[in-house]
């Protein structure tokens, strides 16, 4: 039996019996990160076929694909990979992304861990493409697990003579690096990344010039999620035609949904984008295990939705989610229990960005690590007063849009959504000291 | 005692990653960091000027890059460092239950090293484990998921008795072998990636191989 | 291009910054991190205005509105950083004045930049001069709302013997950790941690002696501070003199900071075709010898002691000791007195006849120097012969290390130098391999490519015809070199001769060089070119136990082992009572370079004007009026008596007109020096024994009462009765 | 003019005749002051940490005061503080403080000016002296616990006898002036 080819009708679940997970079709499988199992299930032939293509044809075929970025942002990649500069003379470099710190996001870790050639032959598709000649893979560095089984298979991809001079005879050279991180969720960002791998603190970099035209060691770089590149193997393993009949109009493709919290089955979930998140929980989920109040759609930094019918039909996908007010994110999707107050919730998260704000401007630095905690802290203190709730409205108004980056509106995603899904529940912890969801037991004996 | 002194073709080897030039060299910096913490579990100024020497930069600047990322340490760790993820997940799991027993059981406070050399602590934001929270990173080794109070209690008994559990790497099985994935209800739905043959190679138009 | 700013159009070239074209249009915006000569960085968010671009249609043609035929102007949807952003051609601008947006956000940034400030302005030596507090007062709410406590860190933490840091007080505009990394070129301070608990530190143990000091001028706040001047008066209470530093030939602007007569600060003074806006730390710090033990009277020996004497006292002694000497007297003077002292001098020892006259320190002969400060800056080779260039000309070194990293001089708008010049980067990097210093170790080797250990003035001779691999490559440097400049310092020009000169001429000629040849005083180029120099017959400054009588301006011989001594009668002119003075029968009290007027030549042939800063000097004398005296003691008409004589002396003679100079000086062609032998060589040191300041000499010694007056003994008698009180 | 209007004239200073005279005979007697009265300034401490100690000087000698003071009178010297004995809380202390009391206007513009309430103009206003230089007043003459003006000091150490101011203030010093109490 062969999948039937894409029809005009979008695939938009994961149900589909066209749809096939491919992304993470070996996860989990036997030894499923070694060259041999990768090169017994197809693997390296998405490389063959963009060297048969010629590298202007393979970005072609990536923007026919219709990919957008998976880190966050949905730009379009193959657009980002044709702003490479061609035959400057200077070498290029690509950068993969798997600095995943967005609280609620942790697809990257099993694509590293358990299928880190796929992501070696998107890497070197990449590579071919814009011409670049060295890759870095920029990891967390809390994945140590990752970090080492993602060595382990450039060693032997290298041994293969899949990284080296002239691979597979196509005469283009690539040399392929792990970089450690240490502990900075602001490496996230691209031009901080960069600084992080010069061995510079993460700040993040002025743009213009943006990494294209001058980006690691001030030569042009190109920068992309593990997910995209993975993506990207996946589309010249099976065609432009296939990435681009799944999903919806304008956002294709499949997706890695992650999802956690209080549900029967937290995981990770290759599904069509355009998935409803209905399908997504209690589908694929399993339903949740008590009672939710709030969705957040897509790691930390995207506003929560309000749980209700009309979000749980929202189709998981760039336009349907910021049309809902939240954006899509990574696909960490994480359900917040009813019986959790929100104010303590988002102050973790508030805690959180604090914690990573890399210091470099006035308005995360003082606003969100200096104030916005404290104001938290405070309010789910029992210290609140009535107008705390104005006066950490009125400082986001002076955080949004103000920073160098988008660290501090990322940290605002979370406060403005809650205060404005939840303002009672803030109003009456302001108002009274006591919080309407008072603290619980949450940790499992066994 | 210089720590790199014998260790050439380590250094060898990780400039080896780096463009040949002061600012690739420069990149070398973590990675030493990184070495060196693991060797000796934190970093000290003199190991941090050695790492300025051979990065061609300043012990300021080390120790400047070293404080901005949270995973190196300027002060000794215990023999078991354990990490434990405080972030909105874990939190929601009881992970901040999870701290307040392990501080207490294990005596000591983030910062300091029990009295026994033995055990330190630090809460850390989100390790990406969200899926498994609770999580407690041991060293800088594997993750230990889904930390039960009995699973917490059972990995302190181990490491007092220095037998350290290895790491749990669960991997989240979504797709069977069939290549097709499950639902809930344990229904197999969706078609198999395996069943889709590659496309045929093109031909390239210019020609040129 | 076209830009418009709160409505008032102004022309600007190309890869003008926004925060430029905003002050170029006479408006304002609040900035921190941003200065002038460091790259932009957008760090503390304060400079936001509202920026707006006219977009161009698929015809290539800008929309036009329809209502008004103007290109439309599309709005960016939140306020934008101007310091970091490029103006375009048809931009619209708004700043506070016209935006409320912008008002609003730039007081929420005020009130975030103050949310952990300690707010210790009475205290703070910078208050008043303060970056922060005139802005916040400008542009803030007025009040905070934060309503917890403020972070707590180091709040005086020496970060050296001369800068002091206050960890709270910092703003982390990063300014001054850009500068050691942009401009000298050391990476010796940095953030450290990261978010809400940045501060700035070193793990070096102390900061690089050299251009430290310019830290505490560009911090916008009083986080770091000049250290010799801590507490010692508030902004408002300084009398501010702009002048120029007569330390080294390079001839920095300064401004002069002194109260109650006494010297205090000394902070850097911006000129674009000099020091920029850096000064070395030696002009910056070593300035206390102007106020410490200063000679204020005129001393006579009296039965072979020194005595304090009054002015008459001194010329009558003067006239008795110059009795018998006829013509044969030496005139002396420090080679950092001022053109106008120079000229006073010769005319002085024209009218007695006299050819013993000497400026100190000098070489024999002074190859044609062509290069300015700008041409070093802009090179792109820079060859160093024989110099060191810490101990003789500091800011030179900044300006070759301008050259590495590109030579890009900023900018000039009706506002300035730019605020934002776009071109700067961070980190920038630098081409060593442009430079190549030949000589002894000093600090730029390790910004040279090429090093080549040499001595003495062979080292030209060895350039030319290079035995070496690294001479070869020096030598190519300068043969592939499209504009490439050739400095020499003390090392070879000691031994240099008219051979020299026409060995240097060849090969700087053949290469294309110009030439910088670093005087060896401060004022040597302009002394030099008045022939005050030793004529047939006269002895030079190392032989003046050759003259009869001779007179001394400020220069210690006895210190630097050579005679400290005429044969007969000897006149001290000095600001202390050094080891020369202490031989002399007459000491004359002198003011130091901070209280002249007058005009000094710098290394490029730059006129600059020196200014009177208010310094108690007691009964000192420039060399102009001592001389007076001198000539009066010797009976004779002063042929030069005042400084407008002197100016006038000087255009007569050489047509320099120095009465009005442009504040940036005015650059006069070269003027070739008479050769004369000096019999010893010039051994460059900036750092003076007296200039080091000892912080526990520091205050103004105002006593207490009971020291101060005998308190309860009045004077008058007899006592009032007592018991009428009550 | 009438008679009656004489007679009124009259009668308002016959009157006064039998009232008790306003005249204080000063300074045999004291002379009464209001509290706001403004005299020889006092440089406050702050409360002692122990018994027995002298509190720390409210002094910061930030000068501001010498800048409000538009008679010039005041010259201020700073120098920082030794951490092991300080003279005032901060790093930063008077060194030199000097008010020339014969510039002086006794406006109280430095009261206003200073951040931390340590130069308040007390009620002392007997100052005559001979000397000029005598008339420039230092730290060891206003700061607080020292009785009286110079020239009364002066007196008093030579008579043996303690010093006597020639005023009274019935409602007692205002608070601003801690620490210092005037005869009521």
């Amino acid at each position: 039996m062969t999948v039937a080819d894409p029809a005009p009708l979008a695939i938009t679940s994961g149900k589909d019996p066209r749809f096939a997970p491919s992304l993470y079709a070996h996860v989990g499988q036997d030894r499923s990160w070694t060259l041999d199992y990768f090169r017994g299930h197809g693997g390296y032939q998405g490389l063959r076929r963009a060297f048969a293509m010629g590298p202007d044809a393979v970005i072609d075929e990536v923007k026919k694909s219709g990919l957008r970025g998976r880190g966050g942002a949905g730009f379009p990649t193959g657009l980002k990979w044709s702003f490479m500069p061609l035959n400057d003379g200077k070498p290029h470099f690509i950068i993969c992304n798997a600095d995943e710190s967005e609280p609620g996001s942790f697809k990257d870790r099993y694509l590293l861990s358990e299928d880190p050639h796929q992501l070696i032959e998107g890497m070197l598709i990449g590579g071919y493409a814009m011409r670049a000649s060295v890759g870095y893979v920029y990891i967390r560095g809390e994945y140590v697990h990752a970090a080492e089984r993602m060595w382990a298979a450039i060693e032997e991809a290298r041994a293969a003579g899949l990284l080296g001079q002239n691979i597979l005879g196509s005469g283009f050279d690539f040399q392929l690096y792990v970089h450690r991180g240490a502990g900075a969720y602001i490496c996230g960002e691209e031009t901080a990344l960069m600084n992080s791998l010069e061995g510079l603190r993460a700040n993040p970099r002025l743009k213009p010039p943006f990494p294209a035209a001058a980006g690691l060691y001030g030569l042009p770089t190109t920068i992309n999620n593990v997910e995209t590149f993975c993506a990207a193997t996946q589309i010249l393993k099976y065609g432009a035609d296939w990435h681009a009949g799944m999903g919806t109009e304008k956002s294709k493709g499949m997706k890695l949904f992650q999802i956690s919290g209080p549900v029967a089955r937290p995981g990770v979930y290759e599904l069509p984008l355009g998935t409803t998140f209905r399908e997504l929980i209690y589908d694929w989920a399993g339903g949740p295990l008590e009672p939710i109040k709030a969705i957040i759609p897509g790691g930390s930094s995207c506003p929560m939705l309000r749980w209700d019918e009309a979000t749980l039909d929202t189709p998981m996908d760039y336009e349907a989610i910021a049309a809902a007010g939240s954006m899509l994110g990574t696909g960490g999707v994480t359900l917040v229990p009813q019986a959790d107050c929100i104010v303590d919730v988002t102050w973790n998260l508030v805690r959180f960005y604090a914690h990573e704000s890399c210091g470099k401007c006035t308005p995360c630095r003082e606003g969100i690590s200096g104030w916005m905690v404290n104001m938290y802290a405070k309010l789910v203190r029992g210290r609140g007063v009535p107008g705390d709730v104005e006066l950490i409205l009125d400082m986001s108004e002076n955080i949004g849009g103000r920073s160098f980056c988008a660290l501090a509106d990322a940290c605002l995603g979370p406060v403005l959504s809650s205060i404005k899904l939840f303002r009672e529940e803030y109003d009456v912890l302001a108002q009274t000291g006591q919080p309407m969801h008072p603290p619980r037991r949450r940790w499992k004996e066994a | 005692m210089n720590y790199f002194a014998d260790k050439q073709l380590l250094v060898a080897d990780i400039f080896s990653r780096y463009p040949d030039s002061p600012q690739g060299r420069r990149s070398a910096l973590m990675p030493l960091l990184r070495e060196v913490q693991d060797a000796e579990g934190f970093v000290s100024e003199a190991r941090m000027a050695e790492i300025a020497a051979l990065c061609g930069t300043t012990a300021t600047e080390v120790r400047s890059v070293m404080s901005f990322y949270s995973t190196y340490h300027t002060l000794p760790t215990g023999r078991y460092h354990l990490q434990v993820c405080s972030t909105l997940m874990c939190s929601l799991a009881g992970s901040d239950e999870l701290w307040d027993h392990l501080v207490s059981a294990l005596d000591v406070q983030p910062g300091d090293v029990s009295a026994d050399g033995r055990f330190s602590v630090q809460k850390v934001e989100c390790l990406g484990s969200c899926g498994t929270a609770p999580v407690v990173q041991i060293n800088d080794e594997g993750y230990y998921e889904n930390v039960t109070r009995s699973k917490c209690d059972r990995l302190i008994a181990a490491m007092r008795a220095d037998i350290p559990p290895l790491p749990d790497n669960p991997v989240p099985v979504t797709v069977r072998e069939d290549g097709r994935q499950m639902t809930a209800t344990g229904e197999r739905v969706g078609a198999s990636i395996h069943d889709r043959g590659p496309l045929p190679m093109p031909t390239r138009p210019g020609g040129e191989a | 291009m076209k830009v418009t700013v709160d409505g008032i159009q102004v022309d600007l070239p190309a890869g003008t910054s926004a925060i430029d074209a905003v002050f170029h249009a006479g408006r304002d915006v609040p900035y921190f991190c941003a200065h002038a000569y460091l790259s932009p960085v957008g760090a503390c968010r304060m400079c936001l205005v509202e920026a707006g671009t006219p977009r161009k249609g698929k015809d290539g043609e800008f929309e036009l509105d329809e209502a008004t035929g103007q290109p439309r102007v599309f709005w960016m949807p939140k306020p934008m950083a101007s310091c970091t952003m490029q103006a375009t051609e048809g931009m619209h601008i708004r700043t506070a004045r016209t935006s409320d947006v912008v008002a609003k956000a730039q007081a929420g940034m005020m009130e975030f930049t103050l949310l952990n400030h300690p707010l210790d302005c009475p205290t703070c030596d910078k208050g008043g001069a303060c970056e922060l507090q005139d802005r916040a007062f400008e542009y803030g709410y007025g009040a905070s709302r934060y309503g917890f406590d403020r972070r707590h860190a180091d709040k005086h933490y020496a970060l050296s013997d001369f800068i002091i840091l206050d960890q709270e007080r910092c703003i982390h505009c990063k300014r001054c950790v850009r500068y050691f990394e942009e401009v000298p070129g050391q990476e010796v301070l940095d953030f450290i941690e990261r978010g809400g608990h940045t501060f700035i530190d070193t793990e070096e143990g102390g900061l690089p002696v050299g251009f430290q000091g310019n830290i505490a001028d560009i911090c916008p706040v009083g986080a770091l501070l000049d250290n010799v001047a801590r507490f010692r008066g508030r902004n408002w209470e300084y009398d501010h003199t702009p002048t120029t530093c007569t330390l080294c030939p390079v001839g920095c602007s300064i401004t002069v900071d002194a109260r109650n007569g006494r010297l205090e600060r000394v902070v850097a003074g911006e000129n674009r075709d000099v020091n920029e806006l850096w000064i070395c730390d030696a002009g910056r710090f070593g300035h206390v010898f102007a106020t410490e033990e200063r000679l204020t009277v005129p001393l006579v020996r009296v039965g072979g002691e020194l005595r304090e004497a009054t002015w008459d006292q001194a010329v009558e002694a003067m006239r008795q000791g110059f009795l018998g000497h006829g013509g044969n007297v030496g005139l002396y003077l420090n080679a950092d007195s001022t053109l106008e002292e120079g000229a006073a001098l010769v005319a002085l020892a024209e009218a007695i006849g006299t050819a013993s006259l000497d400026h100190w320190p000098r070489y024999a002969h002074t190859p044609m120097s062509t290069a300015t400060l700008t041409d070093v800056a802009t090179a792109d080779a820079v060859v160093v012969l024989g110099a060191d260039l810490g101990e003789e000309a500091p800011v030179v070194e900044l300006r070759i290390l301008e050259a590495l990293r590109g030579g890009l001089l900023p900018p000039e708008f009706a506002h300035g130098t730019a605020i934002a010049d776009l071109r700067l980067t961070e980190r920038p990097s630098r081409t060593p391999e442009k430079l190549a210093v030949i000589g002894r170790e000093s600090r730029l080797w390790g910004h040279a490519g090429i090093r080549v250990a040499a001595s003495g003035p062979d080292a030209l001779t060895r350039l030319a015809r290079p035995d070496t691999p690294e001479l070869q490559a020096a030598l190519r440097l300068l043969e592939g070199a499209g504009k490439p400049v050739l400095i020499l310092g003390a090392d070879v020009l000691n031994g240099a001769d008219a051979a020299f000169s026409a060995a240097l001429g060849s090969l700087a000629g053949r290469v294309g060089a110009k030439v910088l040849a670093l005087p060896a005083g401060a004022n040597s180029r302009g002394l030099g070119g008045l022939n005050l120099v030793p004529g047939a017959g006269g002895m030079p400054y190392a032989r003046l136990d050759g003259v009869g009588a001779a007179f001394i301006s400020r220069l210690d011989p006895a210190a630097q082992g050579l005679p400290g001594r005429a044969r007969g009668f000897t006149v001290v002119h000095d600001t202390h009572l050094t080891a020369t003075a202490g031989l002399a029968d007459v000491v004359l009290p002198a003011v130091t370079g901070y209280e002249k007027r007058g005009t000094t030549i710098n290394l490029e042939g730059r006129l600059l004007p020196l200014t009177q800063a208010p310094l108690r000097a007691g009964e000192g004398a420039d060399l102009i009026r001592a001389l007076a005296a001198v000539a009066e003691a010797l009976g004779i008409r002063p042929p030069v008596r005042g400084l407008r004589g002197a100016q006038t002396w000087l255009e007569g003679r050489y047509g320099l007109r120095l009465a009005e100079l442009p504040a940036g000086g005015l650059l006069q062609p070269p003027r070739p020096a008479q050769d004369a032998a000096t019999g010893t060589a010039h051994t460059p040191n900036l750092w003076k024994p007296r200039m080091v300041p000892h912080p526990e000499r520091r205050g103004s010694g105002v006593l207490g009462r009971e020291a101060r007056t005998e308190l309860w003994e009045l004077p008058m008698a007899p006592a009032p009765r007592p018991g009428g009180d009550d | 003019m009438s008679v009656l209007d004489i007679a009124k004239g009259m009668g308002i200073t016959l009157s006064k005749l039998f009232q008790k005279p306003v005249t204080v005979s000063y300074p045999e007697e004291r002379a009464t002051l209001q509290p706001r009265f403004r005299g020889r300034h006092v440089l406050t401490r702050h409360p002692a940490q122990r018994p027995g100690e002298l509190g720390l000087e409210k002094c910061i000698g930030c000068s501001l005061c010498a800048a409000a003071c538009p008679a010039y009178a005041i010259y201020v010297e700073a120098a920082e503080n030794d951490p092991q004995h300080p003279t005032s809380p901060g790093e930063r202390y008077a060194k030199v403080y000097e008010i020339n009391m014969l510039r002086c206007i006794f406006c109280g513009l430095c009261e206003e000016a200073c951040p931390t309430g340590a130069v308040v103009l007390g009620n002392e206003f007997e100052m005559a002296d001979f000397r000029y230089r005598d008339l420039v007043y230092g730290k060891e003459d206003m700061l607080v616990g020292v009785d009286g003006s110079l020239p009364q000091r002066r007196e008093a150490a030579r008579s043996g006898k303690p010093v006597r101011v020639g005023f009274k203030v019935p409602e007692g010093a205002r608070p601003e002036l801690e620490g210092v109490e005037y005869p009521t």
